[in-house]
């Protein structure tokens, strides 16, 4: 196992005290020292918001992108190095709000990525509005009556897609977290998982109280997280009783980069450059005779 | 009237799906087998079958850079390409159509054409046994009646129809021949346009403008290509599809252009070159991140091959209308690079150095088409294309040796005079990277506060901006010194405003030209004088405004003396050029 | 040294969280009550708690425009303040401070800044029985020390804990009595300046340029608003959906921009007057569908808050860098209306004129505010929001009864000498109403091959775009005629810009300014004149490369003599305006 | 019932010939006559494709958004006016690709409109790029070695987001799906159609003997469409055999005009504009004290 430390750098912390990503940090940098992955072999994207701040208060190769586009970033890192481990780490505004055509398309490629989502149900960075997760009846700035939409359920969307792991974590409860985050690591192929993250100042519902009177163990319920259904049926729970843990996990499903042909021969960002040989260039140029 | 020798321009038209494109194609091969210079262009309807399309193909001894407007003969596949396309055909010209087609006749006439009406189906139906080859028929029959050699022809469908079989080959054979005889016997004589095989017959390459890009962006080692699908930009992506195995390319089609650009981008900072291709709107879509890759000094080459708007506009059409838009697109400012290649030749060198200043500067480079630069062909000799000897030049991206010997820990914005700031791949112990849209400190964490910082930063890449006008060039100059009139044009005028020079010089009225390829940064220091030196400046641009007029007079003060602007979706031509120019009033 | 009355700046400082903004906005309610002219902004971080935050009040018997940067009185919550902030306090200002924090002393009266230790949580927790009064406690001490009578602060308190009950009320007056007593027993006689109220106290709102704006299109009828959040356009969404029931106005935060933009454009086409706000990179989304609004002729309007770019920059800073953006936004060429207040008045003067214009000229307006202008507040007579007298005029909407009257079959793009073509709300028997972002014919339908439609069609838009012209409005002058120096600037420089040319004038330096709020189209006809006359003209911008001064050469060819530019996120000011016209050099 | 040809134009259809376009057509006018809904009453909204030309083939208020958006856009006019009948008509890869994140967020909304998307697989105006729907291996310009992700799929998609009303057409069986329309149409809420449709000349998987061959109706198979967990598993059915009809349905639910509490008065667009009154401004003013 590698020092903790490893992974710390000067920048201070900027979140409110109390907040829930304090737990999603300190689960990140455990899990990977854990899995004795080094700084240099891991890079995380982020978007905006209060959660995406977390690669810059780590020691890892990283890309803050904008606001709702770690995904596809990502991506295409992972599609030029897949030497690199690559986590993203996204708000529930930023992942599944505007970054929503990126998650459901995401769910279908696999790539072996890590998706954390701090899910705050809540805008936190821009103070306080309502979020695609947010709670139907959820009264915030820009919803003065209360929201009126359906929640976004990320884990039934990342099931019905194709996703091959799908988890949900409690920042609350970061020793579980941290098994969670390394397990998704060690999954071959895009594992979610989607982590309760109190708001201290902005979501005055779903607090730590809140959750740790609801939370309960898949792995303590005999839940069996390779049934597709009973996953997607399990992931509607939400109210009395709140399921954390791994809903959902199949293995042997092809990565992306598998299938790509041309990377067979390695990532393609770490081919030397060099003009073509003539007889190369000699093909190319046959294409227009 | 004497024979004009090798000096015409032929139009297929038909709907799509009666095999046009195909047909012209074929035509177009049989000349430059027989060592002719050749431009080719096409016109289709946003629709998958039927509509009005045509494919079109000047001829002549000599090179040629864009297409003119008269027609001398129309081969009609649909009665509706008459009522479209009569009055293109010069007088003297001539129509040839299926007698099997109802035509309005009188109308033809009436504009001075000749009709030449010819049993196509029926030959086919009964040389060939199938009415699939009256398109074979026609070109044929053409072939007879500019007298082009028969052989040329019959060397093409032998190589087109080679994997359908040898029964398929002959057939079309036979019917070629009888439509050649048939043409040549009843129309020949009263027909004024001939063609014949030059001596010299070097192997020449048949290319447009997007296959010309594709390559250069092969040659100039692009490793990660993703986009999606737009009109007249989709074919750099199918292209690059089809190649992708042979060259180790990642090859993607994603979500939308959102994704497209931010999957480059991430290609792009992951160290491999990476493109992207799209026309307006989806540039529209690529703005937000095209302002991440400004502030992330991320390399990554975007392709906007435009086409008329606003928004959906004229799908299949050509405009120049998005330069402006192209120059100021994302909030903020910071570098980025404004390319507009005139031809295929300068498609492939454009592209290369495409490559080469996104990882000098570390910031986009946008490469502007449109739709006539992509779709339309030239026969250029394959030297024009030296895809073996590119330089390739990644700029100061450091080598994992480099980074062995790295003494201080690394910084990813290192501050610098040049305002570049050395690259480490990512995946190296000695260089941790971060990378960030906020504005951040010299390592690349968070800094939105300090002013100080902020003013380092934002100078940092100013200065990049400042610099990187040493790197590009200024306009081509065609044309004689001192002329009485200067056209000053960008991106894909080229070919017509040149055209134009020859003909008025011809003519005796000095005239040169200033075309731009490089155009952002403006290259004020090499243009400005050539600019003011001009006597008669008239802008020449594919759009209504006069964009491209718009930045000059901005940077140098200079209003062009006249506007020869074009925005009814059809490409600008040596003719229309000096139409406008004899109409034109002075500016206002 | 005499004491100097009603002319000074207080600057609350400390963390987010700590109540610096409730704090200040109580104090200058109390400030207000007494008929004293304010004006007030803020600086915060991109976090919630913790950081650096202020609040800055500027307080004068006469109306004020700006802030200044200098302070006279730093009432600091947090150690940080002191180091970040201690250099704004001018010579014989002071630092209030609880003496419960620890600050670096020296460094302080190093720059001749008096220290004001002050018993805050003390006084706070003995008297109030809670700690957390210690703001008010220093509100209190404030007033002391500027002897500012304790009454207004005493009502400002019974005021804003009405709504806690009578025992806070009682606990805060106390406390704040006994920060009183204190302050103006120990510092008093020490500080220099001091505040007393006005004979004349007349009403006057207290009101930053988003919630102005917001009246403004509450004013106009304004039915729908859809948006996403973004600093520093959120507020407008937030003060919108907090009015929604009581204006009937349906207010939807949006999945993301696109789709923000894109249902206004569905209500605007509707019929409903709609907008939408958000910053530059919620703009960079919306590029797409600003093309459709110019295309279909979509009535919008869309403000367009601007903050330091590029990408997500410095998001709670402020800055002039989408200008050139928001022009040339979008593929092809369409009319569109851009408008960039200076003032709360013109905030909401610009939103009711945005509605106007957009209805009447069928196309988007984009109204341009930045990050100061949105939060900046200042003390304004009611009388200058003139809600229930503001003109509506929805241009050529047909009414029901017009269209029951219709002859002819509607056509929705019907071509006419004006460009605008007359607009049915969908849902009327007599006019089914076809919109299309292809280009399109007078119905509505596709028409994207036709050159003689497309030139119809596109000179009809070209047509509104020249016209609009006619109904925007020069810049305005302030200053003497002839003035030697002009400063010429837009949108939120405004106040800045007249404060320094009052300072020059004041100093003998005959200097005015030209001070532009209708940018697009350019109305050349009404500025020209002016900006030629101008004998030195300084560009002055919130920028880094002079965006408004690129415009104004394109558009008159005339180069700004200087240029005032400043891009550290901060806002220009009137002692930065003097400071770099003296350092300034010719802009080469 | 009114005369279909109430909703003819003179617009010469531009697909072609053979295109299961022309059935949706058809279907389309047909289901809107039944219902004896005037030109007027109803409004459509399309995106860009070849199947997005639907509405202007009608004589029917319309707006040709732009690629991938005639959702919103449909959303901004049926808020502002919801005595309009509002169906959308989108490809695949205009409203289930580009416009994924509107799909996935109008599901959540439940507003009272039908939309009606023309699912060739193919991206056909662009002249045959894969689409998120193609299945699996489809062999396209840009997929010269087969897709390698996981088709998209609309229906389970539909009901794992919030659909209230969730069927599939098949446009070689016209009849059926004028039914389907018109159920659609009659649904108080936001009502998905997905229409099998084969494009003629880019797709030659999915064709119409492909169809024929494995549609079977689910009212004849004794679907229940009113549990969830039963039409969610039944809308993974692809292969041998395909259902058509209706999947799911669920009626009850308020749509999202009806929480809008603006517009219990009606429809904002037709609020006759005028100054607010002096009371209204002193109001609004009286904020700012
Ligand atoms: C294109 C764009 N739109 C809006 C914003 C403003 N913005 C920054 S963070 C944020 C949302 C934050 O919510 P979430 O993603 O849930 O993250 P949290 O702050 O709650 O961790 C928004 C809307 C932006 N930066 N870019
Ligand atoms: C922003 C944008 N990107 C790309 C396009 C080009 N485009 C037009 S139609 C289309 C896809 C057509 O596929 P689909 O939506 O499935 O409709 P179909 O033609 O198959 O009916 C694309 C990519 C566009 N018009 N706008
Ligand atoms: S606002 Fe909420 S999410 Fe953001 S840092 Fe504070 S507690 Fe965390
Ligand atoms: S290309 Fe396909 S979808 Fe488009 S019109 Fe033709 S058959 Fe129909
Ligand atoms: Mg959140
Ligand atoms: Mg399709």
């Amino acid at each position: 196992m590698l020092d903790v430390k490893t992974y710390n750098n000067p920048i201070k912390v900027t979140w409110c005290p109390g907040c829930g990503d304090y737990g999603i940090l300190n689960a990140v940098k455990s899990a990977l020292a854990q899995l004795e992955i080094h700084p240099h072999e891991v890079m995380f994207f982020s978007g905006i918001g209060c959660g995406s701040k977390l690669p810059d208060y780590m020691n890892a190769n990283s890309f803050t992108t904008i606001h709702g586009r770690a995904l596809p970033v990502a991506m295409g890192t992972k599609l030029a190095n897949h030497d690199l481990h690559v986590i993203c780490i996204t708000g529930d505004g930023d992942g599944y709000g505007i970054g929503g055509n990126h998650f459901i398309n995401i769910l279908r490629r696999n790539p072996d990525i890590v998706h954390i989502a701090e899910n705050n149900m809540v805008y936190g960075l821009t103070k306080g509005q309502y979020a695609p997760t947010s709670q139907r009846g959820f009264v915030a700035s820009t919803t003065p009556e209360g929201s009126i939409e359906v929640a976004f359920n990320p884990l039934t969307t990342a099931i019905n897609g194709g996703a091959t792991f799908v988890a949900r974590g409690f920042s609350g409860d970061p020793k579980h977290l941290t098994k969670l985050i390394m397990a998704a690591i060690q999954h071959k192929g895009y594992a979610l998982v989607d982590v309760l993250q109190p708001c201290v100042i902005y979501n005055k519902v779903n607090t730590y109280d809140y959750y740790r009177e609801r939370v309960y163990k898949l792995e303590e319920a005999g839940h069996d997280p390779k049934d597709r259904d009973t996953a997607w049926r399990r992931a509607h729970e939400w109210g009395d009783k709140i399921p954390i843990g791994i809903l959902y996990q199949v293995t042997g499903e092809p990565t992306y980069e598998d299938q790509v042909s041309e990377l067979k021969a390695g990532p393609v960002a770490k081919r030397t450059l060099q003009p073509l040989t003539r007889a190369q260039a000699d093909a190319l140029r046959q294409e227009f005779f | 009237m004497a024979k004009r020798r090798n000096d015409m321009t032929i139009r297929l038209a038909g709907e799509a799906g009666q095999g046009v494109e195909s047909g012209g194609a074929g035509f177009a091969k049989a000349l430059s087998h027989g060592g002719l210079h050749l431009h080719a262009f096409a016109e289709y309807m946003s629709r998958i079958r039927g509509g009005l399309n045509f494919f079109q193909i000047r001829v002549s001894d000599h090179p040629l850079w864009a297409h003119t407007e008269g027609v001398h003969m129309l081969l009609a596949f649909s009665p509706e390409t008459m009522s479209q396309y009569g009055s293109h055909i010069v007088p003297g010209g001539a129509l040839m159509f299926d007698d099997a087609l109802k035509f309005d006749h009188d109308a033809i006439t009436r504009r001075k054409a000749q009709l030449y009406s010819m049993p196509l189906t029926k030959i086919a139906q009964e040389i060939g046994g199938n009415k699939i080859m009256a398109n074979t028929c026609g070109l044929g029959a053409l072939a007879g009646i500019i007298e082009y050699p028969f052989e040329f022809v019959a060397g093409v469908i032998k190589q087109n129809f080679a994997r359908k079989g040898d029964a398929v080959v002959q057939g079309n054979l036979k019917v070629a021949e009888e439509g050649y005889r048939v043409g040549r016997e009843r129309y020949a004589a009263s027909f004024d346009w001939k063609v014949s095989p030059l001596a010299e017959r070097p192997d020449r390459m048949m290319i447009n403008g997007n296959q010309a890009l594709a390559v250069g962006a092969i040659a100039a080692g692009c490793r990660f290509m993703s986009g999606y699908p737009m009109t007249p930009a989709s074919s750099v992506l199918e292209f690059m599809a089809a190649q992708a195995r042979k060259h180790d390319i990642v090859v993607k089609q994603t979500e939308d252009e959102i994704a497209a650009i931010l999957f480059a981008i991430g290609a792009g900072n992951a160290g491999a070159r990476a493109m992207t291709a799209t026309s307006g709107g989806g540039f529209s879509l690529m703005v937000e991140a095209l302002g991440l890759a400004g502030m992330a000094e991320v390399p990554v080459v975007i392709v906007e091959a435009q086409r008329p708007g606003p928004s959906t506009g004229m799908p299949t059409k050509t405009e120049q209308g998005d330069l402006l838009f192209a120059l100021f697109a994302s909030q903020g400012e910071f570098p980025r690079i404004v390319l507009a290649p005139g031809t295929q030749e300068e498609c492939f060198h454009t592209a290369t150095r495409a490559f080469n200043l996104a990882e000098k500067w570390q910031c986009p480079v946008i490469v502007m088409t449109d739709f006539y630069l992509t779709t339309m062909m030239r026969l250029i000799p394959p030297a024009e294309f030296p895809i073996e000897r590119v330089a390739i030049d990644r700029g100061e991206l450091l080598t994992p040796e480099q980074l062995d010997r790295l003494a201080e820990p690394y910084l990813r914005y290192r501050d610098t005079p040049s305002g570049i700031s050395p690259r480490a791949m990512p995946g190296h112990p000695k260089a941790v990277h971060q990378a960030c849209s906020d504005e951040h400190d010299e390592y690349g964490h968070f800094e939105d506060e300090d002013s100080a910082n902020r003013l380092m930063m934002a100078g940092k890449r100013w200065r990049k901006f400042h610099n990187i006008v040493e790197d590009l060039r200024g306009p081509t100059i065609y044309g004689p010194e001192g002329a009485k009139t200067t056209l000053m044009g960008w991106g894909s005028s080229y070919g017509a405003m040149r055209e134009a020079v020859d003909i008025l010089n011809a003519r005796g009225a000095r005239a040169n030209l200033l075309h731009f390829v490089d155009i952002w940064p403006f290259p004020e220091a090499k243009a400005t004088p050539l600019i003011e030196a001009a006597r008669e400046l008239v802008a020449v641009e594919g759009n209504q405004s006069g964009q491209f007029a718009h930045l000059v007079r901005a940077v140098t003060g200079r209003r062009p003396d006249k506007m020869v602007l074009r925005w009814d979706g059809r490409p600008l031509s040596s003719e229309y050029i000096i139409q406008r120019l004899e109409e034109a009033k002075v500016h206002a």
